[in-house]
């Protein structure tokens, strides 16, 4: 069955994104419908694509392949496996919400729009890539984008020089927006050297023929190249995916971008990394992994913890969502150490349940900050009296990233930790649950100084609810959340499929 | 004995005349040296048994470079800097020691490797000049086609670049020339 | 007569073109210095060509023509630096510098 | 699918279909009127189901369990979901749906001055419970228990924070979030250990003896945060914040009682350990004496009856703890009734007068006789008066718990038995005899019929009670037979004593406080618990938070930034090695040729 469904998801958003390129400048609704249409066709394909993957036969599916470079064995060669369904859900849900809430953009809207749409196409190439070379390729394409839309579209705010490195503070603005997208960049790009140097290596020793991941991972690397790539793989991925201590692009970088932009980054990107690891990382590299997984479950359990502790005394309301990602993505990490179906297949789907849980609050601060101009907690209060959907979607997304039962935070937390409680991780489960139980307390800090109290003081005389579109991006991610947590079975028994075939090779024990 | 001799002569001419060109004040008489040192090597051509590139030194190198050297300074300035600078100074021994220093290498290199002078296996024939012309209009043909090419651009390129546009740059100074 | 008398004088002439690179300031005989290390180099090929064979002589008639168009664009630039800068001396020529 | 599980399951979705229905048209729930009755409707269907399924029961229907898979891995089925329908479900299904219809009747009348858009939010809210609440009861494992659990936590946060507006309801919400959900953990971990040795979720499984103390005391964590079992009982209180009826269902009814529910679900586990029995009854003593003291000094009636609810609580956990599942779960079904009661009738009265304090009320009893009626009836419930129904349930508990642990916990109980008609004597004298005590109170008049029915309704079931005793007997399987030991003839003599003596205190002075009691409310008044906690919160978490905030921002990332800086700054510093003179560039040049010249040379 080949239906060029996958080439069609994965170009649909940059196509879109050629044609507002020629649209003129002021056609305003032409540049956003446009864009929503290329979105909705990687939503319905991806949305179709997951509905007829065939979960018997299991496997790569629909697989294309387009040599580009024969003689060094690159293919463009896409193939969506048990993984590559959810996620480009995710990735679609995502983007259409975010085209959604983009739709008051009004600074330099065309090539707004043109950057977050290349920037999707490269997530989703992410996800169904099998050739190495070409994940990398998407991946940057998915990566580069975010510095121009940070840069030009972001808002800046003052943090003061204190501690021992203040001598930092007088080379950078720190917390401009600029600054915000530098850092990003220069990191993740870090993360991407030592992804590349990896690369390398593998497809050298692999015997230098071809990049497709299927034939990287049947050679069988030696020991000591196994343990000394898979840091790289692990830190340069895991840049990306917020792992302690090189998360910390991530607070300020979504706390300067824009609405949709952060939406993508924390909803979508951050997933990227994760996968990287796991998909990239694991798979390819048993005994490497097998050799530093004690290392990446601590660490992991650490980024749950740290960030619900850091997220707990921040003022600005977008920190602290930030934080709470770099917490939750803590538990994608989690999972993945387990080296288990039930540990992988919680990673996975927390990947997506984070994603959307995440676009939510993003899309939720936008409205907010549009509305209010401010993020500072302590300005705010009562907002629940002028505008109660934003305030009921709030809670829907706090009560999610609690982990509470009917949502789909709780199906992957739950999972998660049953995996690594079961495994013999005690101390990991405990720091994830007190990770989760923190998580609580913050979020329902935050939810009732903003919403909460007597009506909003005269300061905000600009506050009114969601509107049109921005209602349809709520619903849809709102739903999604909902659904998710009451059977959860509609994404993680295809995830499960794409878990026995990934894990196959590290736990030998598990094959179908 | 006698080819030693006039080899030892030919390089004497070639050396000292180097060392007045890149000493001499007056530019004119540095090329006048230089020119001194090509026909030495011209001269030292010929001994190797390279005639034809003896002859093509001469009639290239002395009489059209040479002539373009005089005309270049003639346009230009014929002495370099009036007032000395604090690095005038330091330059020349910098250079000397250098230049001495990569002389050294190379000729401790030259010196060292064994076999050097020996005789070749068998004895070579000497080149003709059909030979050479051979050689250029038929295996290299393509090089010798691009290498004119080359010279095109070159001389295309030299107008260019040298062609006087507006009187403006030359009659105002410009804010260039510091 | 040797090869290693031939690589030597060689050898020397570079030295000097060297020495002259480094030294003189006026652009004009900053070229002649090129010139001589150009001179230099073909008489290595001609030398090895005399005493080992190959298609030295061809390579040195090949440079002696790469040489001359670089004198041409060279003092093409010498005149065109004169012109903008009413001078020839390369070290005050510091564009270069961010 | 047979016929319990059509029932439960109707019981289960009827109040979910309103939740849905209210939840995606915004239109039908603002207009108020339209959600409440969806929710009664749904609540109707809910009950009747109960009642078939309970008459069913009873008539030696059998049990009946159906379940999907919900989470799979591999080739495990990690966790299903699905209703399970037998003694103890129905008779909870019941308990649960009746309370909430008398309840959400009752709201009608007293939620009637909202606005129409906040009118349909209380009634969503109330449907949502509903359905979370069923989820919970009708769980065929402790997984699904637990998501009902947290659910029900959710309800009561938005439904504690119902009247948002209010700083102190807002607090009211979060602390009630924060302390259970402390208490879940325990819950969660429970679950993972149970997991981890069974690989299931079942409460039937055989542990090791170990395991299952282990098991049972984490479950009984999460018990003590949400049936408000010292020392985590401090969010109770403050929940009274939320509208009377809320506090009726949520948190004295129904709510609160999913603590003793899951140990009565997890009965077979909690069998497997001595220990953990001791523990719970230790707790359950004392949490019933601790909280009796502390309402002898509350002046706000929801007060009084917040802590009630602890102290009966309490009985109930003790009751468990001693190993009588029938006592401790008929206890909790008679204390949902008369405590629905007590809470709706003071909520009449606080409609009536507009506040909360017992010292605003006086005399009501005469002005409004349903609810004085009503109130009296729940006391003399609650106190044990023989013949109500708290008279038979406390009767199991006393019973079951006389021999344990040197009869200190059940002096204990006994000793609460007296408070506890002491406390009640006092608010209705206070309250609703005597004289009026201000403009409002003289005027007071009952309310509608919407408010008077349920009170008639429970008021009946209060005093009839009683007579469920042996069928409940029957329906769980356990032998009883009324026998007047000395126990019950003790305690009624008790609850009569204490029903006296608060006669002869408040009868005379409404305001008299005896020295016993000035000492009480001192201690009330330190709230030393929740200033623990207080300090807990603010001194070491949130300091530990800052601490690490800053950690993160100036060392962590400082560092970060630090080698940028430290970049650029040697970019800085090489950069006059670019001079821009080509000059310097030829030396550079020709120093390299030397350098290779003479790593040439050196091979």
């Amino acid at each position: 069955m080949n239906d060029h469904l996958l080439s069609l998801i994965v170009a649909a958003p940059a196509l879109a994104a050629l044609v507002v390129m020629f649209l003129p400048d002021g056609a305003r609704q032409a540049i956003r419908w446009v864009s929503l249409l290329g979105a909705s066709v990687s939503l319905l394909g991806s949305i179709y694509a997951l509905a007829t993957y065939d979960s018997a036969r299991a496997g790569l599916q629909r697989v294309e392949d387009y040599p580009i470079v024969p003689s060094m064995g690159v293919h463009l060669r896409l193939a969506q496996d048990g993984w590559g369904g959810p996620l480009l859900l995710l990735t679609g849900v995502i983007i259409f919400a975010g085209v959604l809430a983009s739709w008051t953009v009004s600074k330099r809207d065309k090539e707004y729009f043109v950057l977050l749409l290349v920037l999707v196409s490269g997530v989703l190439g992410v996800f169904v890539s099998q050739d190495l070379l070409i994940f990398f390729l998407f991946y940057e394409v998915a990566v580069l984008p975010m510095y121009l839309l940070i840069g030009i579209w972001g808002a800046s705010h003052a943090v003061p020089a204190k501690g021992p490195f203040q001598a930092a503070w007088k080379a950078f603005a720190v917390g401009d927006k600029q600054y915000a997208a530098m850092k990003l960049t220069l990191m993740l790009l870090v993360g991407s050297a030592a992804i590349m140097a990896a690369i390398f290596v593998l497809y050298l020793q692999a015997g230098a023929t071809s990049f497709d991941l299927a034939h990287l991972a049947a050679t069988s690397y030696d020991r000591d190249t196994q343990i000394i790539v898979f840091p790289l793989i692990w830190l340069g991925f895991g840049t990306l995916a917020g792992v302690f201590p090189f998360h910390t692009w991530s607070p300020d970088g979504h706390a300067s971008a824009p609405t949709a932009v952060s939406m993508l980054h924390a909803g979508v990107l951050m997933k990227l990394g994760a996968f990287g690891v796991m998909r990239v990382g694991m798979v390819l590299l048993p005994e490497g992994t097998h050799f530093w997984v004690p290392v990446v479950g601590a660490v992991a359990a650490v980024n749950i913890l740290y960030g619900a502790l850091c997220a707990m005394s921040q003022t600005d309301l977008k920190y602290i969502v930030a934080y709470s990602s770099v917490s939750h993505m803590g538990v994608v990490m989690l999972g993945a150490a387990t080296l288990t179906p039930a540990g992988w297949d919680g990673a996975v789907f927390q990947m997506v349940a984070h994603g959307i849980m995440t676009g939510l609050f993003f899309a939720l601060v936008g409205i907010v900050y549009e509305r209010a101009h401010t993020r500072a907690i302590a300005k705010m209060g009562g907002f629940a009296t002028v505008m109660p959907g934003v305030a009921v979607f709030f809670t829907l997304a706090c009560l999610s990233s609690l982990g509470l039962p009917g949502t789909a935070g709780f199906v992957s937390e739950f999972v998660v930790f049953l995996a690594a409680w079961r495994s013999g991780h005690l101390i990991w489960t405990i720091a994830g649950v007190l990770g989760a139980f923190i998580t609580a307390i913050y979020v329902l800090r935050a939810t009732r100084a903003i919403f909460w109290g007597p009506g909003p003081s005269d300061d905000f005389h600009e506050l009114s609810d969601a509107r049109r579109t921005e209602w349809g991006a709520l619903i849809i991610l709102g739903t999604s959340l909902v659904a998710l947590g009451v059977w959860p079975r509609l994404l993680l028994d295809p995830i499960d499929v794409g878990t026995l075939t990934h894990l196959a090779r590290l736990v030998p024990g598990v094959v179908r | 004995m006698s080819a030693t001799l006039g080899f030892g002569v030919v390089a004497a001419c070639a050396l000292l005349s180097a060392v007045f060109v890149v000493r001499a004040v007056d530019l004119i008489r540095a090329v006048l040296w230089l020119g001194i040192t090509l026909v030495a090597t011209a001269a030292l051509y010929a001994m190797l048994g390279a005639s034809f590139l003896a002859g093509v030194q001469l009639l290239l190198y002395v009489g059209g470079v040479m002539t373009l050297m005089v005309f270049g300074v003639m346009i230009t300035r014929r002495h370099e800097g009036i007032a000395p600078t604090a690095t005038d100074t330091v330059r020349p021994v910098r250079g000397a020691v250098v230049a001495a220093a990569l002389f050294g290498l190379v000729a401790a290199a030259i010196v060292n490797t064994e076999g050097l002078d020996e005789a070749p296996a068998r004895a070579l024939a000497p080149l003709t000049l059909a030979d050479l012309g051979r050689s250029i209009l038929v295996e290299h043909l393509l090089a010798f086609e691009a290498l004119s090419l080359l010279l095109l651009a070159a001389i295309i390129g030299a107008v260019v670049i040298a062609r006087r546009r507006d009187p403006g740059p030359l009659d105002e100074p410009t804010e260039a020339s510091r | 007569m040797t090869l290693s008398h031939c690589l030597l004088l060689a050898t020397a002439l570079f030295s000097i073109g060297v020495y002259g690179l480094l030294t003189r300031r006026h652009a004009i005989a900053v070229l002649l210095s090129v010139e001589l290390m150009a001179n230099a180099a073909n008489i290595c090929f001609v030398a090895f060509s005399r005493f080992r064979g190959g298609s030295g002589q061809l390579f040195a008639l090949f440079a002696l023509a790469l040489t001359v168009a670089e004198v041409a664009v060279g003092l093409a630039l010498v005149i065109l630096l004169y012109r903008s800068h009413r001078d020839t001396r390369i070290d005050l020529a510091s564009e270069m510098k961010l | 699918m047979t016929r319990p599980i059509v029932l439960a399951l109707v019981g289960l979705f009827a109040p979910a279909a309103a939740a849905l229905l209210l939840a995606v048209a915004p239109a039908l729930r603002r207009r108020g009127t339209p959600a409440a009755a969806l929710t009664i409707l749904g609540s109707v269907a809910s009950f009747g189901a109960a009642l078939l399924l309970l008459a069913d029961r009873l008539h030696g229907g059998p049990a009946a369990l159906a379940t999907v898979p919900w989470l799979r891995s591999g080739d495990s089925v990690i966790a299903e979901i699905g209703v399970c329908a037998d003694g103890v479900s129905a008779s909870m299904l019941v308990v649960v749906t009746l309370v909430a219809l008398c309840v959400q009747v009752f709201s009608l009348g007293y939620m009637h001055d909202e606005q129409p858009p906040s009118f349909g939010r209380y009634f969503t809210y109330h449907a949502l419970f509903l359905f979370s609440m069923n989820v919970l009861v009708l769980a065929p494992n402790l997984l699904q228990l637990f998501g009902g659990w947290e659910l029900v936590g959710v309800t009561s946060y938005l439904l504690i924070g119902f009247y948002f507006r209010k700083p102190s309801a807002a607090r009211a919400a979060v602390k009630a979030f924060w302390v259970t959900k402390f208490a879940d953990m325990g819950l969660l971990f429970g679950l993972f250990v149970l997991f981890a040795a069974t690989g299931s979720f079942r409460w039937d499984a055989h542990l090791a003896p170990a395991v299952a103390t282990a098991v049972t005391l984490l479950f009984f964590l999460a018990v003590v945060g949400k049936s408000a079992q010292f020392p985590l009982h401090v969010w109770l209180p403050d929940a009274m914040e939320g509208p009377t009826p809320v506090s009726a269902l949520l948190h004295a009814a129904t709510m609160v009682a999913a603590g003793v529910f899951l140990i009565v679900r997890a009965n077979p586990l909690f069998e497997q350990s001595e220990t953990t029995r001791n523990v719970m009854l230790i707790v359950g003593a004392g949490t019933a004496l601790f909280a009796a003291c502390l309402a002898l000094v509350q002046s706000d009636i929801k007060k009084v009856l917040a802590y009630s609810t602890c102290s009966q609580l309490g009985y109930m956990v003790a009751a468990l703890g001693a190993g009588s599942m029938m006592g401790g779960f008929f206890h909790l079904t008679t204390h949902a009734f008369f405590k629905a009661l007590l809470f709706l009738a003071a909520g009449s009265a606080i409609h009536a007068v507009h506040s909360n304090e017992i010292d605003d009320m006086g005399g009501l009893a005469k002005r409004m006789p349903w609810t004085g009626a009503a109130f009296v009836i729940g006391a003399l419930a609650l106190a044990g008066i023989p013949g109500f129904s708290g008279f038979f349930s406390k009767d199991l508990v006393l019973e079951a718990v006389e021999h344990r642990l040197g009869h200190v916990p059940w002096i204990a109980l006994l000793g609460t038995a007296f408070l506890t008609a002491f406390y009640m004597g006092r608010v209705v004298v206070v309250a609703f005899f005597g004289a009026p005590s201000g403009e409002k109170a003289a005027h007071a008049h009952e309310a509608g019929w919407s408010m008077r029915g349920p009170l008639v309704v429970l008021a009946a079931l209060s005093l009839l009670g009683g007579a469920f005793t042996a069928p409940f007997a029957r329906l769980h399987g356990e032998p009883y037979a009324l026998h007047l030991g000395v126990g019950p003839v003790l305690a009624a003599a008790l609850a009569l004593g204490g029903f006296a003596l608060a006669y002869r205190v408040y009868g005379a002075d409404r305001r008299a406080a005896p020295a016993v009691l000035e000492g009480l409310s001192k201690v009330a008044r330190s709230r030393a618990v929740n200033r623990f906690y207080e300090f807990g919160f603010h001194r070491v978490a949130l300091v530990v938070s800052s601490g690490l905030a800053w950690t993160d921002r100036y060392l962590v990332d400082g560092l970060i930034n630090m080698i940028g800086y430290e970049t650029l700054e040697g970019g800085r510093r090489a950069r006059p090695l670019q001079t821009g003179l080509a000059p310097d560039y030829v030396l550079a040049v020709v120093l390299g040729v030397v350098g290779l010249a003479a790593w040439a040379v050196a091979q």
